[in-house]
C-alpha cells in the first residue's frame, strides 16, 4: 500500500506539472484530467472511497469536459513558454520551495492533537465517536468499527445529511446562483432593458446621448430623470 | 433505516431550535428562490417590483434578525451540531448587511436603469450574496465559512459583469474571479491545515483544541496565516486588495456600493469569530502578520489614494485603508474587548458612511454611463446642493472628523491599541489618518468649485425619492453614530460580550 | 497740601491738555481753525493756571515738604507676589519743576504755533497731537509707578513720532518719524527690563518676611517703594549698577545721548513748534528729568553714574562739534541741544541734580526761543531751512534777530542764562564725576564750542548780505509768532538773575532751585550726591568758563561775521582737517549704524524670507508630501492592472508570512 | 495498512501541487490554464483535507472535500461563462489583456 | 444663576440658531444678516453675564470628583471652577459632558463672543452670494470654539476642537481668493495631523491613569487628581532632559497640537498662506479667535497634565516662543503683502503669548490670557484694516499704496491706534500683556527674554514700515481715487480702537478675573511636578 500511494503521489506531481507547463491548453486540460484522476487514486487508497466517486463523476466527468469543450470554441493559440528569468517565474519557484520545504519540516517535526473528549456535549461526544483515536499515528483509516458495518459511503453520506446537513445545504444555493450567472452572462441580451451606450465613454461635458426608449424608462426611474 | 439503526452512525437531526437560529438567512434564501421566479412573469418595465419585493424580504430578515438579537440572549448557542453560531454577534453583523443590502437594494432601480442593466437576475443575485454574506457573519464552522463565501463570492463575480456588453464591467468580473478563486484556495489549504492539526472543523472545538495544546504546532500556525490571507482579501486588506481597484472602478456603482461595504462586514466578522475567539490561543503566532497587514493596508490605501483621479477609484483605496484601520482592532482583540468593540462600532459607521458615498455616485450616473471622475464631481453644490452636503458629511466621516461615526469608530480602534499597549500601531493610525484627510478633502472641495461652462449647461439628473431617501438615511446614520455614541456602542459591547457559543 | 486737592489738581494738570487734544482730534475738522486755535492753547492755558497752583502748594509746605502720592485707579492687580500696578501719581518739587516748563514754555508755544500753523490743512491734528504731548508729559512727570511713567514716556515718544511725521507726505519726515520712534521703542524696552528687575529684587525683600504671612497689597513698582527699599539692592552692587545703566539706556534714548541720538537731528522734520517744544525744551530733557528722580539708585551706582556723566559728556562734546558745520538751521539748533543736555546728563551723572535741572529750566527758556526764532526765520523764508542762502535778515526782521541773540548769548554762556546754570553746572565737575577734573576740561573745550557755534548761526543767518531772493524779501512775522519769542527772550534774559538772586556772593549757587529741589535730592538718601565744591573751586571754575564762553563767542564772530580768513584757516592744517569732515558728516553714526544694524537685520530677513521660509519652514512639510506622493505614485504602478502581476503579490506575501511565521514558531518551539 | 510514515509525504504533495497551481497562475497568460492552476490548487487542498480525514480517522475531512469539489464545480461554470463572454471568438486568450483599469 | 444650565445654552445658541437660519429665504440677504448679528448679540450678552458671575461668583465644586479632602490630601488646589454642569455622556469609557468655566476661560469666552459678533456684523456685500451658507458656517464655529473653551471633559474638549476644523475648512474654501483651496488643505490637514497625535495622548492619558475607576475617566479634574507617577524613560542625549517618558510623549502631542494651532514657530506655515487667502469677515473672527484656541488649550490641559514633562522641557519650549517672536518679526519686516504682514506679526505676537505660557509664571500666564484678549481684539482690527484698504485699492503690495492719510483720515487714526495695540506702545492693551509675560519669562530666562525685548523693537519697525508705508509718503494712483471708510466700517472699527486704549488704560477686569484661577495652575503644574518626582534643572536663570 505505501508504494502504491507513494506512487501515485509521485504520478499525480508529475501530472500537475504537466497542467502547468504545457504549452498548448489541451495539453494542459489533458494532463489535468491526469491529475484528477490520479488524485482520485489516492483517495481510494487513503479509503475515500465516496470521494473517489464524487472526483471522478463530478470533476473528470464533468468539469474537464466543460474545460474542453470551452477551449474548443474558444481555440487558443499555443503559448510561448514562460521565460526563466521572469520575476513571477522565480518567485513560483521559490513559493513551491519554501511551502514544500516548511510543510515536509513541519510535518516531520510537528505534533499533531490528540482530540478527546473533556465533557458530554452532543458535539463533542459525535466527535469522539468517529474522529478520535487514541493514537492517530497508530493507523490511517476509518474506526475499524464503523467502517467494517457500514463503510465509507454509508458514513460520510450519513455525515453529511445529519451533522453537515447547512453546509450541504448551502452548496445548493451555490449551484443555483453559477447556474443563474452562467445563464444571465451567456445569453443574449433578452427584453425591454436595452444595452447600454455600445461601451463608449461620452466625453464629460459631451451632449447626452439621446436613447430610444428613453421615455420608457423615464417612467421606470424612481423619482423620475431630468 | 433499519438496517444503519444498530451501526454507530450519527444520528443527530436538525431540530426546529436549529432553524430559528438561521431564520434571517432562511428568509433571505426563500426571497432568493422566489424572486427568480418572480423574474420569469413580472414584466420588464414592472421591474422595480423586484427592487419592492426584495426590499420586503431583506426588510422581514431584518426584523428577524433584531428578534433574534433578543432571543439569542447573551450567551447565544449555535445551531447545527457547531456550524452556525446564533449570537448577538451574528445578530448584530446580520442588521448591518441587511441595512446595508436594503440601501442598495434601494438605490438600485434608478441606477440600473439609466445604466440600462435593470434586468431581474439582479435581485436574485444580490439576495444570495446577502444570504452568503449573512452565513459568513455567523458562521462556526469552517466549512460553513469557505462556502459562504464562495456563495457570496460567484454572487459577487456574476454581479460585477453585469454589464455585459460594458468591457470594464466584464474585465473586473474576470479580475474578481480569477483572484477570488486564487485566494479561496489559499483559504482552503489553511482550513485543510488547521482541521488537520486540530482535527475538528467547528470553531468551538478549534478554540478548545488550542487552549489545550502543549507545544506548538507549525503546520497550524502556517493554517492560521493561510486563512487569513483568504480573509485579507475579502476585506481588501493590503497586500492583498490588488483586485479591489479594479473591481470597484469596474462594476457597476449599485454593485460596488453594495460589495465594499457588506462583504467588508461580513468578512471582519468572520475574521473576529475565527481569530479573536477560536484561533486566540495563538494570539502571539498570527498577531504580529495581522498587524503587519493592517500598517501595510493603512499605508497603501492612504497613500495610493493620494493621487487618484476617479471617486470609485479613490473610495476603493480608501476602503483599503478603512479595512487597515479594522484590522487594528481584531489584531489587538483578543483579551481586550474595546478592540472587537472598537472593530464593530468601525464596520457599522464604515458600512453607512461609505455605502452613502457610493450612493452618490449612482445618483449622479447619468444615462449610460457611471460619472465618477472628479472632473464630474466638480461643481456639484451648484447643480445638487443637498447631495454634495451629504457627500461633504460621507468624505468628513471617512476621514474622521468629529461628530460623524467614522470618529468613533477611529478613536474606538486606536484606543483599544493603546489599552493593548501597542501605541506604535495606533502611531501608524494617526499618521496615515492625517495623510487621509488630504485626499477627502479635495474632493469635498472640488464639489464646491464652480464647475466648467460646458459641465454646467448639462442637464443633470435628479436624485429622486429613492436616491433622496438613501442619501438622507445614510447620513443621518452616520449622523447619529458621531453622536448619539452610546446607542450604537452598547449594542457594541453586548455583541462582542458572547464569545462563539459553546466554548470553554 | 490735602490729598484731595492734589488729586484734583493732577488730574486736572493731566485732565485739560487731554480733553484738548480730544477736542481738536475729534471735532477740530468740523469747527474749523478757529475752534482749533482756541481749543488748543487754551487747553494749555489752564494746564499752566493749574500748575501755578500746584507750585503754589509746594511752595506754600515750605523747605521740608514731602512728596504726595495718590492713587486714581488700580491698573492691574494680578494677586500677592505678582504684578500689582496703581495709576499713582506724585506732587513734589521736581514734578512741578517740570510741569512749570512744560505747561509754561508749552503755552507759549501753542501760542506761537496758532501762528505758525495759519496757513497749514492739518492744524487740528497739529493742535491734537500738540496737546496729547503736554498730556503725556505731565503724566509721565507725575507718575509714581515705573509702569505708569513708562507708559508716559512712551506716550511722549508717540507724540514726538506723530509730530516729527506731521507732514507725512515728505519721505524724509517719514523716516526721521519711524527713527524717532523705534529708537524710543529701544528705549522703553531697557526701561521694562530695569522694571522687571527693580521688581524682583524689590519683590523679594518682602517676600523675605516668611512664609505664611499675608502680606499687604505691595505695588512694588511704586517709585516711593522702589526708593524707600533702594538699599536692599546694595551700594554699587553689579545688579543696582545694571539697573542703572538700564535706566540711562532709557533716558540716553529719550535724551538723544550718544549712541541713542542719531534720531534727534532727523526729528527737525517736524514743524519748528515741534521742535521748539519737544526736541528743545522738554522731551528731551525727560531722560535728565528720570535720571534726576531715580538719584537714590544712581546714589547707590557710582559706576553707572559715572557712566551717565562720561556719555552725557561725550555727546556734549561731539554734537558741539557737529553743530559747528552743519547748514540746516534747524540742525544746528538741534546739535546745541544735544550738547546741551549732554551737560545736563553729565550733571545728573555725577550727582549735581539740582544743578541739572537748573540747566533744564534755563535751557528750556533759551533753547524754544531759539528754535522760536528759527521758526521765524523759516516762515520768513517760505520753509527754508539752508543758512547758506540766508544772511542780512537783521535788518529785515530786527525783533527776531534780536531776540536770537539774547538766545544765542544765553546759549554761549555770556550775560544770560546759560552763564549762570552752565557754569554751576560745571563748577561741580571739578571735583566730581569721573577723573574729576578731565571731563571739566572737556566741558570748558564744549563752552568754546558753544560759543562758536552760537555765533556761526547768528552770523550766517542775520548778518551779511541775503544771499537769495527769499531772503532779501523776508519779513517779520505776525504779532502771535513774535510775542512768544519776546516773552522767552526775556526769560532767558532774567530769569538766571532772578533766580540766582539773593546771589551767594562767592558760590554763585542757584539757592533758589537749590532749596526748592533740596526736599527731593535730600530726603532718604544716604548716597553720594555731588559734593559742593566750595565757594572758591567755584569762583574759579566760574571764571574759567565764562572766559571759554567769550572766546568761543569771540572766535564766532571773528570768523563769521567779521570773516577772518585766518582764523578759519586753521581747520584746513592737517592736524585739525580731520575735523570738518567728521563733523559734516556727523561722525558717520547714520552709516555706521545702518552698515550695522539696519542692513543686516534687512539682509536677515530677506534671507529668512526667500530662503529659510520656503525651503526650511515650508520645506519640510514638502519633503513629507513630496514622499508621500512619491510613495503614492509607487503604489500606483505596482497596481498595474495584470491579474498575474497581482496574483504575485499575493503569493509572495502569503508564502511571505506562512514562512516567516513558521519559522518562528519552529525557533520559538 | 498505510504507514503513518506515509504522511508527510501525502502533505508534501499536496503543499506542492498548491503551490504548482498557484506557479501556473503566475506564469499562464491563456486564462484557461490560469483557471485549471486554480483547479490544481484546489485539488491539493482536497488531498490535504482527505489526507487529513484518513489520518485522524474523522471523516470531517471528507466531507469538506465533497464540498470543494461542489463549490469548484460551480465556480467553474461561472467562470467559463464570463470567459466565452470576454474572450469572443478571435480575440486572444490572454490574461494581460485585461489591463484597461490601473493605477 | 446656579442650577440652570447657562453653558449649555450659551454653546448650543448658535448653533441653533444657524439651524433656525436655514428657514429664512436665501433672498432675503437682509433678514439673513439681521438673524445672525442677533444671535451673536445674544450670545455676547449671556457670555458677559458669565463673565460676570465668574468675577463675582464664588467658584464651586471644590473637588468634583471626589470628597474635598481628597484634593487636600495630594496639596492641590482644584481648579475654581463656576457654572458647572456634568451629565453622562460615553459613560462606559468614561466620558462625560462636562462644562465649565474659571478666570482663564472667562475672558477668552468673552473674546471669542465679542469677534464673532464682529464677524456676523462685517458681512458684507461681496458674500451675499451664499450669505446663509456664510451665517450658517460662521455659527457653527462660534459653537464649535465656545465648546473648546467650555469643556472640562479631554473627549469632549477634542470633539470639539477638531469639530471647529470642519465649518471652517468650507468657509475658508468657499470664499476668499484664488489660492484658498491649497491653503486650507495645508491648514486642515496640518492642525488635523497634530489634533489627532492630541488624541493619542488623550486616549493614553485615559488608560495611563490609575485609579480612576473601572471605565477610566476622560474627565480633566479626575485625571489631575490621579496623577501618573514616576516613569522611566530613555535618557535623551546631550540634554539636561533626563528621560523621555511616555508622559513626555504625551505632553509633545499636545504641545505639538496647540503649537500647530498658535502657531509656534516650525509649525507655522499654514498661517500666511491661509490669512493671505481667506476673507475678511472669516479672517476677523479666525484670526481674532481661532489661533487662541491653542494658547488656551496649552494653558488649560498641557501645563496642568503634563507638569512634570513642561517643565523638563521648559527651556525648549521657551526657546521656541522666543524663536517665533524673532522669526515672525523679520519675516513680518520682509513682506510686501499687508495680509502677509499681518499675518507674520500676528505669529510674532502669538510667540509672546507662548512665552509667557511657558514661563509657568503666574505673571507670565496670566500676561498670556490678558495678551490672548488683546491679541484677539488686535489682530481683528488690523485684518479689518487690511480688508477695508484691500477692497479700496484693489491690491495688497504695499509699494503699490502710499499717502492714504490724506485719502482716509478716518481710517488712518483708528489704523494708528490699532498699529500702536500691535507694536506694544505702553498705554495700549499689548503693553500690559507683554509687560507682564516678559515678567513672568524674565525670572527663569532672563536672556531670552531680553531677546524677547529685541523682538518688540523689531515690531515697532515693521508696524511702523506697514503704517507708515501705507498711510504717508506722496500718494501712489492706485489710491488717488479712494475715499475714507463709512460710517458703518467706523463704528466697527472704533469700539475696537477704543479698547485697545481702554484695556491699555485699565486693564484691571481683565487681570482681576484671571488672577483667580492661575494661581491654581500654577500649583497644579508645581504639585504634580513635584510628584513626578523628576529632577528639574533650571537652565538659564542663575538666581
Amino acid at each position: 500500500m505505501n508504494g502504491l500511494l507513494a506512487g501515485t503521489l509521485i504520478l499525480t506531481a508529475i501530472a500537475g506539472m504537466g497542467v502547468v507547463f504545457s504549452p498548448q491548453t489541451i495539453y494542459s486540460a489533458l494532463s489535468l484530467v491526469l491529475t484528477v484522476g490520479l488524485l482520485a487514486v489516492t483517495f481510494l487508497i487513503l479509503n475515500a472511497q465516496f470521494l473517489f466517486a464524487v472526483q471522478l463523476i463530478v470533476y473528470a466527468g464533468a468539469v474537464m469536459v466543460l474545460f474542453v469543450f470551452i477551449i474548443a470554441l474558444l481555440d487558443p493559440a499555443s503559448e510561448e513558454r514562460p521565460r526563466l528569468t521572469d520575476p513571477r517565474f522565480v518567485l513560483g519557484i521559490l513559493a513551491i520551495a519554501g511551502i514544500c520545504a516548511a510543510v515536509f519540516v513541519a510535518s516531520r517535526n510537528g505534533v499533531t492533537y490528540v482530540t478527546s473528549c473533556t465533557d458530554q456535549s452532543a458535539a463533542c461526544m459525535h466527535g469522539a465517536l468517529v474522529g478520535a483515536a487514541s493514537d492517530p499515528y497508530n493507523t490511517f483509516g476509518f474506526p475499524a468499527a464503523a467502517v467494517n458495518q457500514a463503510g465509507n459511503v454509508q458514513t460520510v453520506a450519513n455525515q453529511l445529511f445529519h451533522t453537515y446537513v447547512l453546509p450541504f445545504e448551502v452548496t445548493s444555493l451555490v449551484l443555483l446562483v453559477a447556474a443563474i450567472g452562467a445563464v444571465y452572462l451567456t445569453r443574449q441580451t433578452r427584453g425591454a432593458a436595452p444595452p447600454p451606450a455600445g461601451g463608449a465613454r461620452p466625453e464629460p461635458g459631451g451632449a447626452p446621448q439621446e436613447l430610444p426608449e428613453e421615455r420608457v424608462e423615464e417612467e421606470l426611474v424612481a423619482g423620475g430623470t431630468r | 433505516m433499519s438496517l444503519l439503526a444498530g451501526l454507530p452512525l450519527a444520528t443527530a437531526t436538525p431540530g426546529g431550535g436549529d432553524l430559528i437560529g438561521l431564520l434571517p438567512e432562511v428568509i433571505a434564501a426563500g426571497g432568493f428562490l422566489l424572486l427568480m421566479l418572480a423574474d420569469l412573469v413580472v414584466p420588464p418595465e414592472r421591474r422595480t417590483w423586484l427592487a419592492a419585493f426584495s426590499a420586503l424580504v431583506l426588510l422581514g430578515a431584518l426584523g428577524v434578525s433584531l428578534w433574534g438579537w433578543f432571543d439569542a440572549g447573551a450567551a447565544g448557542r449555535t445551531v447545527y451540531f457547531g456550524a452556525y453560531a446564533y449570537d448577538r454577534l451574528s445578530a448584530f453583523t446580520n442588521c448591518v448587511i441587511l441595512v446595508t443590502s436594503l440601501l442598495s437594494v434601494t438605490i438600485s432601480p434608478g441606477y440600473l436603469n439609466r445604466r440600462g442593466l435593470h434586468f431581474g437576475e439582479y435581485y436574485a443575485l444580490l439576495m444570495a450574496a446577502t444570504v452568503g454574506m449573512m452565513l459568513l457573519a455567523g458562521a462556526a464552522s469552517l466549512m460553513v465559512i469557505f462556502l459562504a463565501i464562495e456563495l457570496l463570492s460567484i454572487s459577487l463575480y456574476i454581479l460585477s459583469g453585469f454589464s455585459r456588453n460594458e468591457e470594464r464591467s466584464q474585465e473586473a468580473a474576470v479580475k474578481y474571479l480569477l483572484l477570488g478563486s486564487f485566494a479561496s484556495a489559499f483559504l482552503l489549504f489553511g482550513m485543510a491545515l488547521v482541521y488537520g492539526e486540530t482535527g475538528h472543523t467547528q470553531l468551538v472545538q478549534i478554540a478548545s483544541a488550542l487552549n489545550r495544546s502543549g507545544p506548538l504546532d507549525p503546520l497550524l500556525v502556517g493554517g492560521v496565516i493561510l486563512v487569513f490571507v483568504g480573509f485579507a482579501f475579502k476585506v481588501s486588506a493590503a497586500p492583498f486588495h490588488f483586485w479591489t481597484p479594479d473591481v470597484y472602478q469596474g462594476a457597476p456603482t449599485s454593485v460596488t456600493a453594495f460589495m465594499s461595504v457588506a462583504t467588508k462586514v461580513a468578512a471582519f466578522a468572520v475574521l473576529i469569530r475565527v481569530f479573536d475567539y477560536a484561533f486566540a490561543a495563538d494570539y502571539s503566532r498570527w498577531s504580529p502578520v495581522v498587524i503587519a497587514v493592517a500598517i501595510i493596508s493603512m499605508v497603501v490605501g492612504n497613500l495610493a489614494a493620494l493621487t487618484q483621479t476617479s471617486v470609485k477609484r479613490m473610495l476603493a483605496y480608501s476602503g483599503i485603508a478603512q479595512a487597515g484601520y479594522i484590522l487594528i482592532g481584531v489584531a489587538v482583540g483578543v483579551g481586550n474587548p474595546l478592540g472587537v468593540q472598537g472593530a464593530l462600532y468601525y464596520l457599522a459607521a464604515y458600512a453607512l458612511t461609505n455605502l452613502g458615498a457610493f450612493a452618490v455616485v449612482t445618483v449622479m450616473t447619468r444615462r449610460g454611463e457611471d460619472m465618477d471622475s472628479y472632473d464630474h464631481l466638480r461643481g456639484l453644490w451648484f447643480r445638487r446642493p443637498y447631495v454634495a452636503v451629504a457627500m461633504g458629511f460621507f468624505l468628513l466621516s471617512l476621514g474622521g472628523f468629529p461628530l460623524t461615526a467614522g470618529f468613533f469608530g477611529k478613536f474606538l480602534v486606536f484606543a483599544a491599541a493603546i489599552e493593548g499597549h501597542n501605541v506604535a500601531l495606533a502611531m501608524w493610525g494617526i499618521a496615515t489618518s492625517a495623510v487621509s484627510i488630504f485626499y477627502y478633502l479635495r474632493v469635498a472641495i472640488l464639489m464646491f468649485q464652480r464647475p466648467a461652462e460646458e459641465e454646467r449647461a448639462y442637464q443633470w439628473p435628479r436624485t429622486g425619492l429613492a436616491g433622496g431617501s438613501v442619501l438622507l438615511a445614510t447620513a443621518a446614520g452616520t449622523l447619529i453614530l458621531g453622536t448619539a455614541v452610546p446607542l450604537v456602542f452598547t449594542v457594541a459591547q453586548l455583541a462582542q460580550a458572547g464569545t462563539i457559543p459553546g466554548a470553554t | 497740601m490735602s490729598a484731595t486737592t492734589i488729586t484734583v489738581l493732577a488730574a486736572l494738570v493731566l485732565l485739560f491738555p487731554l480733553a484738548g487734544s480730544a477736542l481738536c482730534g475729534f471735532l477740530g475738522r468740523p469747527l474749523g481753525r478757529g475752534f482749533v486755535n482756541w481749543a488748543g492753547t487754551v487747553s494749555i492755558g489752564a494746564a499752566f493756571l493749574v500748575t501755578l497752583v500746584l507750585f503754589a502748594q509746594v511752595l506754600g509746605a515750605g523747605s521740608g515738604h514731602q512728596a504726595i502720592t495718590v492713587t486714581l485707579w488700580n491698573w492691574l492687580d494680578l494677586g500677592s507676589g505678582n504684578l500689582q500696578i496703581n495709576v499713582d501719581v506724585t506732587v513734589d518739587a521736581l514734578s512741578v519743576l517740570m510741569l512749570l516748563v512744560i505747561t509754561g514754555v508749552g503755552f507759549l508755544i501753542h501760542v506761537y504755533s496758532v501762528g505758525y500753523m495759519e496757513h497749514d490743512q492739518g492744524v487740528a491734528r497739529f493742535f491734537s497731537y500738540m496737546n496729547f504731548f503736554i498730556f503725556s508729559m505731565a503724566l509721565l512727570v507725575l507718575a509714581a509707578d515705573l509702569i505708569i511713567l513708562i507708559i508716559g514716556w512712551a506716550a511722549v515718544a508717540l507724540s514726538s513720532y506723530l509730530l516729527i511725521g506731521f507732514w507725512y507726505e515728505r519721505r524724509s519726515a517719514v523716516l526721521a518719524a519711524r527713527k524717532a520712534m523705534i529708537t524710543q521703542v529701544i528705549g522703553d524696552v531697557a526701561l521694562v527690563i530695569a522694571a522687571f528687575l527693580l521688581f524682583l529684587n524689590v519683590t523679594n525683600v518682602y517676600a523675605r518676611v516668611g512664609p505664611g504671612v499675608a502680606l499687604p497689597h505691595l505695588y512694588t513698582l511704586s517709585l516711593p517703594q522702589i526708593f524707600a527699599n533702594a538699599s536692599s539692592l546694595g551700594q554699587g552692587t553689579p545688579l543696582i549698577t545694571l539697573i542703572c545703566v538700564l535706566l540711562a539706556i532709557g533716558a540716553f534714548a529719550k535724551s538723544a545721548q550718544f549712541p541713542l541720538h542719531t534720531w534727534l537731528p532727523d526729528a527737525m522734520e517736524g514743524p519748528t513748534p515741534v521742535s521748539a517744544l519737544i526736541h528743545a525744551a522738554t522731551m528731551v530733557t525727560a531722560g535728565v528729568y528720570l535720571i534726576a528722580r531715580f538719584h537714590p539708585l544712581f546714589d547707590r551706582a557710582p559706576i553707572a553714574a559715572g557712566m551717565v556723566a562720561a556719555v552725557g559728556m561725550s555727546t556734549a562734546l561731539m554734537s558741539g562739534i557737529i553743530a559747528l558745520s552743519q547748514i540746516d538751521i534747524k540742525r544746528v539748533i538741534a546739535y546745541s541741544t544735544m550738547s546741551q543736555i549732554g551737560l545736563m546728563i553729565f550733571a545728573v551723572g555725577i550727582g549735581a541734580y539740582a544743578a541739572g535741572m537748573y540747566h533744564f529750566l534755563l535751557h528750556a527758556f533759551f533753547k524754544a526761543l531759539l528754535f522760536l526764532a528759527a521758526g521765524n526765520v523759516i516762515h520768513a523764508m517760505r520753509d527754508e531751512q539752508d543758512i547758506r542762502v540766508m544772511g542780512g535778515l537783521q535788518a529785515r526782521m530786527r525783533v527776531t534777530a534780536w531776540s536770537f541773540l539774547v538766545g544765542s548769548l544765553a546759549l554761549a554762556g555770556f550775560l544770560f542764562a546759560g552763564m549762570f546754570s552752565k557754569e554751576n553746572l560745571l563748577g561741580f565737575g571739578v571735583i566730581n564725576g569721573p577723573g574729576a577734573p578731565a571731563l571739566y576740561v572737556v566741558g570748558i573745550v564744549i563752552n568754546v564750542l558753544t560759543g562758536l557755534y552760537a555765533f556761526r548761526l547768528f552770523g550766517v543767518v542775520f548778518r551779511g548780505e541775503p544771499r537769495s531772493g527769499r531772503a532779501m524779501n523776508a519779513a517779520e512775522p505776525g504779532r502771535v509768532m513774535t510775542l512768544p519769542v519776546v516773552i522767552l527772550a526775556g526769560l532767558s534774559a532774567v530769569a538766571g538773575w532772578v533766580l540766582q538772586w539773593p546771589v551767594k556772593i562767592a558760590g554763585f549757587q542757584p539757592i533758589f532751585i537749590d532749596q526748592f529741589l533740596a526736599p527731593v535730592f535730600h530726603t532718604a538718601t544716604s548716597g553720594s550726591l555731588a559734593q559742593d565744591p566750595g565757594a572758591g573751586r567755584a569762583a574759579i571754575a566760574f571764571v574759567i568758563g565764562l572766559f571759554m564762553s567769550v572766546l568761543g563767542i569771540g572766535l564766532g564772530i571773528r570768523i563769521w561775521i567779521r570773516h577772518d580768513l585766518q582764523t578759519a584757516g586753521w581747520f584746513a592744517r592737517p592736524v585739525l582737517n580731520w575735523l570738518p569732515r567728521l563733523s559734516y558728516n556727523k561722525f558717520y553714526f547714520d552709516e555706521i549704524y545702518d552698515a550695522l544694524l539696519v542692513r543686516p537685520t534687512r539682509a536677515l530677513a530677506r534671507t529668512l524670507r526667500r530662503l529659510v521660509e520656503p525651503r526650511v519652514m515650508d520645506g519640510w512639510i514638502r519633503g513629507v508630501s513630496g514622499v508621500a506622493t512619491d510613495f503614492s505614485g509607487a503604489f500606483r504602478t505596482a497596481q498595474s492592472g495584470l491579474i498575474r502581476d497581482y496574483a504575485s503579490y499575493m503569493v509572495l506575501f502569503a508564502v511571505l508570512f506562512t514562512v516567516a511565521v513558521i519559522i518562528a514558531a519552529g525557533v520559538g518551539h | 495498512m498505510l504507514s503513518q510514515s506515509m504522511f508527510p509525504w501525502i502533505l508534501l504533495t499536496a503543499g506542492f501541487l498548491f503551490t504548482l497551481g498557484a506557479l501556473g497562475v503566475l506564469i499562464r497568460r491563456n486564462p484557461l490554464v490560469v483557471f485549471m492552476s486554480i483547479e490544481l490548487m484546489l485539488n491539493a487542498a482536497n488531498l490535504a483535507l482527505v489526507g487529513y480525514s484518513s489520518f485522524l480517522s474523522s471523516e470531517e475531512g471528507q466531507v469538506f472535500a465533497f464540498m470543494v469539489i461542489i463549490v469548484a464545480a460551480a465556480e467553474v461554470v461561472v467562470g467559463l461563462a464570463l470567459m466565452t463572454r470576454v474572450f469572443r471568438i478571435g480575440r486572444e486568450l490572454d490574461v494581460d489583456d485585461l489591463d484597461e483599469m490601473s493605477r | 444663576m446656579s442650577g440652570f444650565p447657562w453653558l449649555t445654552v450659551v454653546l448650543v445658541l448658535p448653533v441653533g440658531g444657524a439651524i433656525l437660519l436655514q428657514m429664512l429665504p436665501r433672498r432675503a440677504s437682509a433678514a439673513i444678516k439681521g438673524w445672525t448679528v442677533l444671535i451673536a448679540t445674544a450670545e455676547a450678552v449671556l457670555v458677559a453675564m458669565v463673565v460676570y458671575q465668574v468675577a463675582t461668583g464664588p467658584a464651586q465644586g471644590a473637588c468634583p470628583g471626589g470628597p474635598a479632602s481628597r484634593c487636600a490630601a495630594i496639596s492641590l488646589m482644584p481648579l475654581p471652577m463656576h457654572l458647572q454642569e456634568q451629565a453622562n455622556w460615553i459613560t462606559s469609557i468614561g466620558a462625560s459632558y462636562h462644562l465649565g468655566v474659571d478666570g482663564v476661560s472667562a475672558w477668552i469666552l468673552a473674546l471669542n463672543a465679542g469677534v464673532f459678533l464682529l464677524g456676523a456684523l462685517v458681512i458684507s456685500r461681496q458674500t451675499t452670494e451664499r450669505l446663509k451658507l456664510f451665517c450658517g458656517l460662521l455659527l457653527i464655529t462660534e459653537t464649535a470654539t465656545t465648546g473648546v473653551l467650555l469643556s472640562l471633559d479631554l473627549l469632549l474638549f477634542y470633539l470639539f476642537w477638531e469639530g471647529m476644523l470642519v465649518p471652517l475648512y468650507f468657509l475658508l474654501a468657499f470664499y476668499g481668493n484664488e489660492n484658498r483651496v491649497r491653503a486650507t488643505l495645508k491648514f486642515v490637514i496640518y492642525t488635523a495631523a497634530g489634533s489627532l497625535l492630541m488624541l493619542l495622548a488623550i486616549i493614553y492619558l485615559h488608560f495611563a491613569t490609575p485609579g480612576t475607576g473601572p471605565s477610566g475617566s476622560f474627565d480633566l479634574e479626575t485625571l489631575l487628581q490621579h496623577p501618573i507617577g514616576a516613569q522611566t524613560g530613555v535618557p535623551l542625549p546631550f540634554t539636561s532632559i533626563p528621560t523621555l517618558t511616555p508622559m513626555m510623549w504625551a505632553f509633545l502631542a499636545f504641545a505639538v497640537a496647540f503649537a500647530i494651532k498658535l502657531p509656534i514657530v516650525p509649525f507655522h506655515t499654514w498661517l500666511p498662506d491661509l490669512y493671505e487667502s481667506a476673507p475678511t469677515p472669516a479672517l476677523v473672527f479666525f484670526a481674532g479667535v481661532v489661533s487662541k484656541m491653542g494658547a488656551y488649550g496649552l494653558i488649560r490641559f498641557a501645563i496642568t497634565l503634563f507638569s512634570g514633562p513642561v517643565h523638563q522641557l521648559q527651556p525648549l519650549l521657551v526657546a521656541l516662543a522666543v524663536l517665533s517672536i524673532i522669526y515672525g518679526a523679520l519675516m513680518a519686516l520682509s513682506e510686501r503683502d499687508i495680509k502677509r504682514i499681518v499675518a507674520y506679526a500676528s505669529i510674532s505676537h502669538l510667540g509672546f503669548i507662548a512665552l509667557g505660557i511657558f514661563s509657568l509664571d503666574q505673571n507670565g500666564i496670566n500676561g498670556a490670557i490678558i495678551q490672548i484678549v488683546n491679541h484677539g481684539i488686535i489682530i481683528a482690527g488690523l485684518f479689518l484694516v487690511a480688508g477695508m484698504i484691500e477692497a479700496r485699492t484693489g491690491t495688497r503690495d504695499i509699494r503699490e499704496m502710499a499717502g492714504l492719510e490724506k485719502r482716509m483720515p478716518w481710517l488712518y487714526a483708528l489704523f494708528l491706534v490699532i498699529t500702536l495695540g500691535s507694536l506694544g506702545l505702553p498705554g495700549t492693551n499689548s503693553f500690559v500683556g507683554e509687560v507682564t509675560i516678559m515678567l513672568g519669562a524674565f525670572q527663569y530666562f532672563w536672556l531670552l527674554a531680553v531677546l524677547a525685548g529685541g523682538g518688540v523693537v523689531l515690531a515697532a519697525w515693521y508696524m511702523l514700515r506697514l503704517h507708515q508705508g501705507l498711510m504717508h509718503d506722496p500718494e501712489t494712483p492706485r489710491v488717488s481715487a479712494v475715499r475714507d471708510i463709512r460710517l458703518r466700517e467706523g463704528l466697527v472699527l472704533a469700539p475696537l480702537a477704543a479698547l485697545v486704549i481702554f484695556l491699555g488704560v485699565y486693564p484691571h477686569p481683565i487681570g482681576a478675573v484671571s488672577s483667580q484661577a492661575v494661581p491654581a495652575y500654577v500649583t497644579v503644574a508645581d504639585v504634580s511636578q513635584a510628584q513626578a518626582s523628576v529632577s528639574f534643572v533650571p537652565v538659564g536663570s542663575d538666581r
